[in-house]
């Protein structure tokens, strides 16, 4: 799950790491009394989950209270690669004399939080490794030790920070990151840039975090935060419907059992020259009901021209899906066609079943290829 | 012999009691597998159709022997389930259970490799060697005892492919479904190790998907390690960045972790990858077949 | 530094762990509103670092205010032990329906925390692993694995409790025991006896809880729990003058550099016949003050004959050792027999300084087995 | 060959630039250890009489070639030296420092058994083996290069030993104190081992005291594992019960770590134990002469 900026900021905030002082507004009006009782000039910086906000318009420096509102009447609504803006924070204005860049991520090849640091924040740190891999400080933490303060002393004097207060504030961030990291089942927390201000002062002016869906069981306060709002439509209703669904940009709706088999299928729609409209994965289980509720999410999609069915039993069972699937079809009166591909636990009953309820839409392929390549010529 | 599971496996799971413990463990006994005991605290003493449940998996290893743990307990436990079975001296661990914290596995991840146990998943279908044993939820009816040795991070896809190997009258040494979460236990190079200490295991099939870099770590491993041969599927070539495709462990960040690149690095090794799941079990037969 | 019951139980309340509600006393009248205050019956408690105080008459039943005030009189001064009562802890009764022991300590052989808990309480834990070693369950802890809720399901079911409430309160108990000996530094933590009241309420009956002085820099709250007047006088001497010094029963005072040295020294000395009046360690360093203040302390004990200076020099130099102690024999007109033997760093020039100045009572050996038999002879 | 120390040693010292740490550092160089660079943090760039100050040890590695390190930084940060040490590569830590906190060791000794990696001390002497390399407060004056190993969880009581064999014409491959806390690093049997496995060592003396059972143990694997003979002394047949003797690990705990007890496991296995220093280096000159 990824938080906004002022939402990690908050998660900053709490395990001490220095952040501006803001306030969040939904309407221009909010961004003016934000404005005002921050006093002075302020940021007014558009929350979106995507990155880019800044060369899109979304972030705005305003002398005072009128200009927050005038900045806000502008970014409300921008659509900034596909997000729209709804939610505005605005921070007072810091002045920056440095932008360092810091991270803490979940390596998955070593298995271990991998932290990076450099001096050359504020832009995109993929092109810092790219270009000037030398300036881009890596520092693996085995989890069992935990953080160490020779960790922090790495990463600082490795990046070539000189000024010792610098080093102190800096080297003591890292720790909090690192507890923040922990704390929170983080997967990812970005300071991007930390900035030193003009008389010293080492502060977060971004955040990018991302807490394990995982793991929000134990962070209630953390789930709150989901915007349900932001997320595309459909794929709201999905998780409503604990659905696991993907929106693409095609035709053929595509819905399979297990994780794995639902993407080769996907893949194979397109190497049968189609083009997927999602990716919907009943899960392990798969019941009628489950069947019913993947359907009414892939036929919301107005581009879905056809929906290839493709389930290989294990513990799910195929007559339990193809009474799903004649029941959606029954409840929806669904038109579309439909193209089924069973195999595995109860197969046979599960195509004795269709077969016999023989609704003009569907069609029943013996193989996942064969079945893929009639759900791309049904779509055309 | 064959690996994970077999002839020898003394198994106690823990959450027997639960439904999908109850399901799948009396499952696997009716396979053949020497299922043990169960282990749910507070219900020992009580037993699943003859088999004894206890409150700790000490028990099933010492008054039982059990050597093979399977846990099914909820994801909040899971972490404590691992541990328990770990310290309790059991060797080998399959852990089904879906959902478990990225935090708890990345501690476990250290420990239980520093012990040197074998710890499979969590989120994974289990392991099965056709004829001797089946720990976890995969359909053993589907496959038949042979020399192919099967390594994937999804459950159904290994059906999937084996159900096509299957068809084309190949058979397989052991199954194993290493899990689809982003840290798991075992991963392919440590799997791939076992299959190539392995006598009955002659051919290996290695089923991926997008992200992270375990095909990349597994190719370069078996150029320099494997003297058998490989075949490869990677799926999620048509999924988008950014997106996690239903395990929590496929999703491509920003250019890494994608199919394209990981069928790149396996060719580069020499390892032949099939396009799907059909092509792959066509190519391994060519190759079984001579 | 081992803690009163009372300390102890306040840090076990810090952790959550339950105690009886209670307050410290120093005189019956305290004692007498200390039973005002908390109501009802109350348990006088002589507050002793030593165990046998039940025995010894130091815990009482108090079923009013002035049988309290009259069982702290007899309480307050009794010597348990060696140990003269100076404090009571005066706690409401509690009713006990079963008694549990439960432990978690430092296991030097394995390196790991061990937990131990039987339910077989209330008596020396160490006559139960004697006579009914299956009655104790005994569990090492990773100490990088940290505390998981199975460790206290072995804990509870290995020792047979059946009571589902009281295998709940008794869980998290030992998670709480653990979480104390962790975050205060503790080398050992008992509870004995874990009690179960009548309706079924687990709590701490008594605390027994060691905290590691190494560690105590980073609890100063804890520092500051130590009685300096618990102590030997001449062991609190010795404490504030830094000079590593414990009391035995001797004539013979010894004074060595190091402590295997000194050990090592001590036994020798008995082994010559003699008996050893103390063990003096002047440590690493031993400059000529540090040896006038070790003499300072084993001087004050009437009991010393004859002193034993037995010095290798390392890191010590032997003419700095010399000086001192004929500073000492200056500024404390000390006229004892002092046998000195010097090797190592600097020992022929700390030899040729005594000789020197040759004071009459001071005796130079070549050797350490020369000098104890000369040690013991003058101090018969 | 020698244990621990020898030429091939490439000595960086956490602390450097303290006064203990800049006093032993250069009195080990003089001795001729080949100590390459000191680690003191924000004095990254000064130098110790010509020897470099790094920030970090992760540099002393990567630009020195450090393989040792001695630690000399104050107790409250000496866990954090180890971990910086270890996690930088560095296979052999020798920490001096008195006083660390013994849960920062429960967890360091864990973690570097884990890895392998050898940690002498913390509140330890050091390794010397003479006439190659002195890493620690040893003082090397006293030793002469011999065939006799001696390990010790004392300081001036492995010098009074030492010089009584000196005395004796008998030399050392390598001198180790272990240190007198109550988890050290390395014990006995750690010790011991690399004796056994050390060709230039022939006879064995550990000097052993009251607390603890690492002499228990010692014996058991004396008996078990070692071919070459082993000579014991133990300090401490005259300590009270309950009372910490200098050492934060010199204490009798109820019946269990008594001198007497400790002889007797190591008599009851056939190893010589010495009644004195001087009694010990008699015993040790009888077998070394035949």
């Amino acid at each position: 799950m990824d938080l906004y900026e002022y939402q990690g900021k908050e998660l900053f905030r709490r395990v001490g790491i220095p952040v501006g002082d803001g306030r969040l507004a939904t309407t221009p009006g909010e961004a003016r009394q934000a404005a005002e009782v921050l006093g002075g000039p302020v940021v007014i910086k558009a929350q979106v989950l995507t990155g880019g906000r800044g060369k899109a318009g979304g972030v705005k420096l305003a002398r005072n209270a009128h200009e927050a509102e005038e900045h806000a009447k502008n970014i409300i609504g921008l659509d900034i690669k596909g997000h729209v803006v709804k939610r505005l924070w605005v921070e007072q204005a810091s002045d920056i004399a440095k932008e360092y860049y810091l991270s803490l991520t979940f390596d998955r090849g070593v298995k271990k939080p991998l932290f990076m640091f450099t001096t050359q924040g504020g832009i995109d740190i993929e092109q810092v490794a790219a270009e000037t891999p030398d300036a881009l400080v890596r520092l693996h933490v085995d989890p069992l030790e935990g953080f160490n303060p020779w960790q922090a002393r790495r990463l600082v004097y490795g990046a070539g920070v000189t000024e010792p207060s610098e080093q102190k504030q800096i080297a003591k961030i890292i720790g909090q990151l690192y507890d923040a990291f922990v704390r929170f089942d983080a997967m990812l927390c970005e300071v991007n840039p930390l900035i030193v201000t003009p008389d010293g002062i080492v502060k977060a002016l971004d955040s990018k975090f991302t807490v394990d869906d995982n793991a929000l069981y134990r962070h209630p306060d953390i789930a709150e935060m989901r915007d349900e709002d932001a997320a595309d439509p459909l794929e709201a209703l999905a998780r409503a419907k604990h659905v696991t669904y993907v929106k693409l940009d095609g035709e053929v709706g595509v819905c399979g059992n297990g994780a794995g088999l639902t993407m080769s299928t996907v893949d194979v729609v397109t190497f049968a020259g189609g083009r997927p409209a999602n990716f919907c994965d009943l899960g392990g289980g798969g019941d009628a009901q489950g069947v019913v509720d993947a359907l009414s999410v892939i036929t919301q999609d107005p581009q879905v021209k056809a929906v290839f069915f493709n389930i290989f039993g294990g513990i799910t069972r195929c007559d339990e899906v193809a009474r799903g699937i004649l029941q959606a079809l029954d409840e929806m009166k669904l038109e579309l066609p439909m193209v089924v591909r069973l195999d595995g636990t109860n197969a046979e009953e599960g195509r004795r079943i269709l077969a016999e309820a023989a609704p003009a839409n569907l069609h029943v392929s013996p193989t996942m290829l064969e079945a893929a390549t009639r759900a791309v010529e049904l779509a055309a | 012999m064959s690996i994970i599971v077999d002839d020898d496996t003394r198994l106690v799971v823990q959450g027997l009691t639960g439904s999908e413990g109850r399901f799948h463990g009396l499952r696997n006994r009716a396979y053949g597998t020497n299922l043990i005991a169960g282990v749910t605290p507070g219900k020992g003493g009580q037993d699943v159709e003859g088999v004894p449940v206890l409150n700790t998996v000490a028990e099933a290893v010492s008054a039982h022997g059990a050597n093979t743990a399977m846990i099914f307990v909820p994801a909040p436990f899971a972490a404590d389930a691992v541990y328990e079975a770990v310290d309790a001296g059991i060797a080998t661990v399959i852990c089904i259970t879906e959902g478990v914290p990225a935090h708890d596995m990345l501690r476990i991840h250290t420990y239980v490799h520093n012990l040197g146990v074998t710890l499979i998943g969590p989120n994974c279908p289990g392991a099965l060697s056709p004829g001797k044993a089946n720990v976890g939820i995969i359909p053993a009816e589907i496959f038949t005892a042979g020399n192919i040795g099967l390594v994937s991070r999804s459950g159904t896809l290994t059906y999937q492919i084996g159900h096509e190997l299957t068809q084309m009258g190949l058979g397989n040494s052991t199954i194993v479904g290493i899990g689809g979460d982003p840290v798991v236990g075992s991963s392919f190079v440590d799997i791939l190790a076992k299959f190539q200490a392995d006598p009955e295991t002659e051919y290996i099939v290695m089923v991926g998907e997008i992200g992270g870099d375990e095909e990349e770590k597994a190719a370069a491993f078996i150029e320099a390690e494997l003297t058998k041969p490989v075949v490869a599927y990677i799926a999620g070539f048509t999924a988008p960045p950014g997106k996690t495709m239903g395990h929590a462990g496929a999703i491509i960040s920003g250019s890494s972790g994608t199919a394209a690149a990981k069928k790149a690095a396996l060719e580069a090794k020499g390892i032949r990858v099939g396009t799907t799941p059909t092509e792959t079990a066509e190519i391994v037969a060519g190759i079984a077949r001579g």
